[in-house]
């Protein structure tokens, strides 16, 4: 009875689980904030304030039981929470803390874990796309039924390594679905002058893929657009163009005030913010009480605040340590002539 | 007399260069009316307009492509790489068509391509990067990478009145780091090719460009008071770049240590120091050395990146094992 | 009278002039491959056997009195021509000859004149299209009523050069003219291990631009039809892509036996020899006579013998003229070391 | 005994490594029914299947980045770029992604990108590229070139088994100019980093590599003839290159010549120069010099292709200069 499903084949807990990424989401980020403004977060940071129903729909559409892998781009940190990432490594990865993934070497959401199904972005836009060819390819050659997400920017389909990826995995019909984040702007740049057209999901035609588009900021028509994908990928259906249309509330990174938005838009997407909307659609719909709503928010609080306090004070790596690992079977170590005077 | 900013003195060349020569015109992400992720194009657009201050799409190859192309058709094309990590995007169609455009057919190539560079920032292994070496092998190309404020602005409207394809590389940690006093308007046109006497000495040639020169001189200070003194060159042309003033410098000192922040092999150091084995040899007391990054990928974490990339104490010791040798 | 427009705005005497590039181009690659089996060619040669009404018709469709620029391919050979690169020069291209276009650097058609209104491509596939949206974007700047036209095949469609380019001209509004040859192939490679899509047209709607499609070995239909891309693009209309549908006759280079192609497919083709055709067509409609059409063939192989007897003895450049012209400003002469011994 | 041409010897270790290890396919453009543009791979298709011997689109940065993401899953792919000079085209995913994505984060990336080098064919600037010097500067990537029919097998095979990303450059003019006596199924395994000695000297060391080996070895032949012993050393590996080998060789004969195809300026013998100069100062009786291609585009011309490629010619005269000195 609890399992059965209320709306798009999602169970009430399922629907609940759904409510608590976002919030992890958020409330993650937020800390995040508190933490940069503290000057404990090394680099930038970015934040996805009003893009977590695109990122956690999307990746909740796949199966982490069957080994689906997926490769979120700087604002889908909701979509790496979801495939198992925890809080406490993003926030290492944010601190550059000894004990993080990449043990400081890469910043932000940048890191791995092909067993729980995330491959982290490098920041040449694009190049996701070829590399998670390569990973869905590794499906097909096995034969296993597993499916490959990645997410592009409407910045980053402007890109070469974005046009030859989807191409490449449309002509070899690889089980991948591509999410196009439409979120409005690139850094500073609109949509208009990045691309001549209206919708992100107009450029599936000119590979021969499937399209869908959806409204990025209602998780659940998310979830069920990037299902009908991932199950079209998985049955051999080949590539899917998913279009999410959403906006992002905040500058490019946390230092970019946004001045080219005007208030009027922010306005506008405010009043369409994805938890908020989802909160009454969920208390509205009957699908969760105010109190489970609630229990959820204090759990999430409750995971943020222990994470940091477990490893704010934590030790950045040892500087020698960045010497190892670049080869798999190193070369002697080396240290330079004048340090071992 | 103005106190100009290393980056503000960018910006006024470039701006300068669009009031003499309305051939010169501007293209980049973000470059519009938000000005460049670090502020370099900062009102440009508002005094140029947007036909001559273009927002590009994200396509290193598009823009630089199409600036060979017009610049083919006389106009003198400037880029902005948001970071120069990305000109990576672009390595195909610089090196293969607009290094060559001249030498297969007499195409006007006149443009220029520019972007921050550099690390010391905390930026990661994607926007820290150096990429002098990579390009450093391309007939047909030139590299400047100024140190100082005036250079800033001498190099970027040498670059754009060059004839031939210049890269310019702008180290980031200098951008709001380093100012100076520039007459405002004054034409200061930095010969490329030339390198920059940045201090005189007797004991040891140190050449070195860009951020690193200032690590240098800090070294240089060090070792002054041990009596070690220490000749400066800053090169801020890297190609091509002056050999003769290398040598004129060697056959004085009688040693010299190049020091940059890319890393070790492959780096430009070691097409110095065989330039330098090459004219010096008989006047070389010691063996050139190089202080250099580690050969890794640059890290964020501070510890991390402070270790890789060469520190003035790094200098020093090697500028001491140097004179000892 | 004679001027009056016969077909497609096409007086008699342009109809006479779009064989004669035609059968120029035939009559040319014929004797390059005869220079070819006497080694005279000195690297490849490239043939476009069967696709000459697609390069002539489309350079046709440019007005050259206005300075319109096209940027040809390897198998574009007649759109030069039509253009004003003469037999000579591209004999004494292929033949490596000391006062060939580029002395001896550069290859085949390899070569530019922008006051002609050609630019000649380089061998990374894609590059030019980038490069055309500068040569445009300076007609823009000048408002200059000029065109540009660039090709790009089949194969070339899938780099990442391509795709940043059009979609360049496209935001850029640029008067470019993209013509997409689909000649069945990228060397070995079928279109359709080449692209997920049924026609290249189909590519423009992933970029917001207008697309046109024409019987690439129809040379008035290649010609009305780029006509009318042209006259977009004049008209500030922007980007139009032009698919050529036609077919590569011969092997990707003339060593290259085409073992990959049936028998069945090459007769099909021959059947649809774009001169064969015309002649027919000039002949029957009554635009032209056998006369007038023999005096043409005679005018061509009188030019392209000429052409290779004032050539054919011409010497190589010098080895050491090798040295200059790598910048505008060039360094003291570079003689190595050993060599000033 | 199997007389094999140094194609069929890359052709041989392809194939014995795809037999061996069912996780070696292939991509590339025209690799499969066709067997490639020069036939490295005729045959394979019909033996291992379109899915393991896969025709690609023209997009090297697509099936790169694709070789990675299979490399990360466990596979071991090999790509082929048609012409080297085509591996330009994928310089940014594979100098930024590939070669760091083992450091970044511990990702499996043993993958094999390959490819015909080298000019004196008269295939003019784009189809006669040595891109070593590019790619040299990139901590993470491996890099080799053999001379010998030997090391065409013996290094494709390292390169497949070595859980790295390796850059394997086969000189195109050598494909079906040379043949050695290989016994048929030989598991040749060349240990990548380690240089062959090709000849024993006393006075001069001269490195080399690739197709200029076997000009250096005739150079070698004429100064034999007047009393000038050199001592070759084929680095096949150009990264990590065998800097012990080289040291040794210099330490004998006291003099060393770099002999490379690629053009001079930010060449690697730069480098070569400054390891030799750091390890061997004192043992130096003259300055290391390089015999490199003329810092231009290379011209299609066979008059101007073979005036600036280096000849046997040169290397003799250099030579002779080197052992006057
Ligand atoms: C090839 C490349 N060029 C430039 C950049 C710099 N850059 C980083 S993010 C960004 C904007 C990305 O916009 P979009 O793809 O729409 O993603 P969003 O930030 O909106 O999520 C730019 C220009 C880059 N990372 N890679
Ligand atoms: C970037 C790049 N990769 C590979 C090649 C090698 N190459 C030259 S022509 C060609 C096939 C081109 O096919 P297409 O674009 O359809 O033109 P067509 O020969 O049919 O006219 C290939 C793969 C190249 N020139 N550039
Ligand atoms: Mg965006
Ligand atoms: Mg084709």
């Amino acid at each position: 009875m609890a399992d059965a499903p209320v709306v798009a084949g999602l169970a009430r807990g399922q629907l609940h689980e759904l409510y608590y990424w976002m919030r992890l989401t958020r409330t993650l980020e937020e800390k995040l904030v508190a933490l940069y403004r503290q000057t404990k977060v090394v680099g930038g940071l970015f934040r996805s304030l009003g893009q977590e129903a695109d990122a956690v729909g999307s990746a909740y559409a796949l199966d982490r039981t069957r080994g689906d892998i997926l490769s979120p781009l700087i604002r889908n940190l909701g979509s790496m929470l979801v495939q198992g990432a925890t809080p406490i490594e993003v926030l290492r990865q944010y601190m550059a803390k000894a004990d993080g993934p990449t043990h400081g070497r890469e910043l932000n959401i940048h890191f791995n874990d092909l067993d729980r199904g995330f491959l982290g972005q490098t920041s040449h836009l694009g190049d996701m796309v070829p590399v998670m060819c390569g990973v869905t390819m590794s499906f097909k050659l096995r034969r296993e039924p597993r499916v490959g997400l990645v997410y592009v920017g409407d910045g980053a389909m402007s890109t070469g390594a974005f046009h030859e990826g989807i191409n490449f995995a449309a002509v070899q019909r690889l089980p991948l679905v591509i999410i196009a984040e439409n979120n409005g702007y690139a850094y500073s740049t609109p949509m208009a002058k990045q691309t001549a057209v209206r919708f992100l999901a107009d450029k599936a035609a000119g590979y021969g893929v499937a399209a869908e588009q959806a409204d990025g900021n209602d998780v659940v028509a998310v979830y069920e657009t990037t299902r009908r994908a991932v199950e079209r990928a998985r049955a051999g259906g080949g590539v899917t163009l998913v279009e999410l249309i959403t906006f992002r509330r905040k500058g490019h990174a946390e230092h970019d005030n946004q001045s080219y938005v005007t208030r009027e838009e922010l306005d506008a997407w405010e009043a369409r913010d994805p938890i908020d909307r989802y909160v009454r659609r969920l208390t509205e719909s009957g699908w969760a009480t105010a109190a489970e709503l609630a229990t959820i928010d204090a759990r999430v609080s409750g995971e943020v605040d222990q994470a940091v306090a477990a490893c704010e004070n934590e030790p950045l790596p040892e500087g020698a340590s960045a010497l190892t690992g670049v080869f798999a079977d190193p070369p002697a170590a080396d240290l330079e002539w004048y340090r071992r005077l | 007399m103005a106190l100009v900013t290393f980056l503000e003195a960018i910006r006024d060349g470039l701006r300068e260069e669009m009031e003499r020569d309305e051939r010169v015109f501007l293209m980049g992400e973000d470059i519009g009316s938000f000005g460049g992720a670090f502020k370099v194009t900062e009102g440009l657009q508002d005094r140029f307009g947007a036909e001559r201050v273009i927002d590009t799409p994200i396509a290193e190859t598009a823009f630089i492509g199409a600036a060979a192309g017009a610049a083919h058709m006389g106009f003198r094309p400037v880029c902005e790489v948001q970071f120069i990590d990305f000109l990576s995007c672009a390595y195909s169609i610089l090196t293969n068509y607009v290094a060559t455009a001249r030498y297969r057919a007499g195409l006007k190539t006149s443009l220029v391509v520019r972007g921050p560079s550099g690390g010391y920032v905390r930026g990661g292994p994607f926007h820290s990067q150096n990429p002098e070496a990579a390009y450093l092998h391309t007939p047909g190309l030139k590299i400047v990478a100024p140190a100082t404020v005036r250079d800033a602005k001498g190099l970027i409207k040498a670059a754009i009145r060059d004839d031939d394809p210049v890269l310019y590389f702008e180290h980031k940690y200098l951008y709001r780091r380093i100012k100076d006093d520039l007459p405002y308007g004054e034409d200061i046109v930095t010969p490329i090719g030339k390198a920059r006497l940045a201090r005189e000495g007797k004991h040891l040639t140190v050449v070195s460009w860009s951020a690193m020169v200032w690590k240098v001189l800090e070294a240089a200070e060090t070792l002054e008071k041990e009596g070690v003194s220490v000749e400066v060159i800053d090169l801020r042309s890297l190609l091509p770049f002056d050999e003769e003033s290398i040598v004129t410098s060697v056959k004085k000192t009688n040693r010299v240590l190049v020091v940059h922040e890319d890393t070790r092999t492959g780096g430009m150091a070691g097409e110095i120091t065989a330039r330098i084995n090459e004219r010096c040899f008989e006047w070389l007391d010691a063996p050139v050395r190089r202080v250099c990054a580690h050969d890794v990928p640059l890290p964020y974490a501070p510890t991390l990146e402070d270790f890789v990339l060469p520190q003035t104490d790094d200098i020093v010791k090697a500028a001491r094992w140097m004179v000892e040798y």
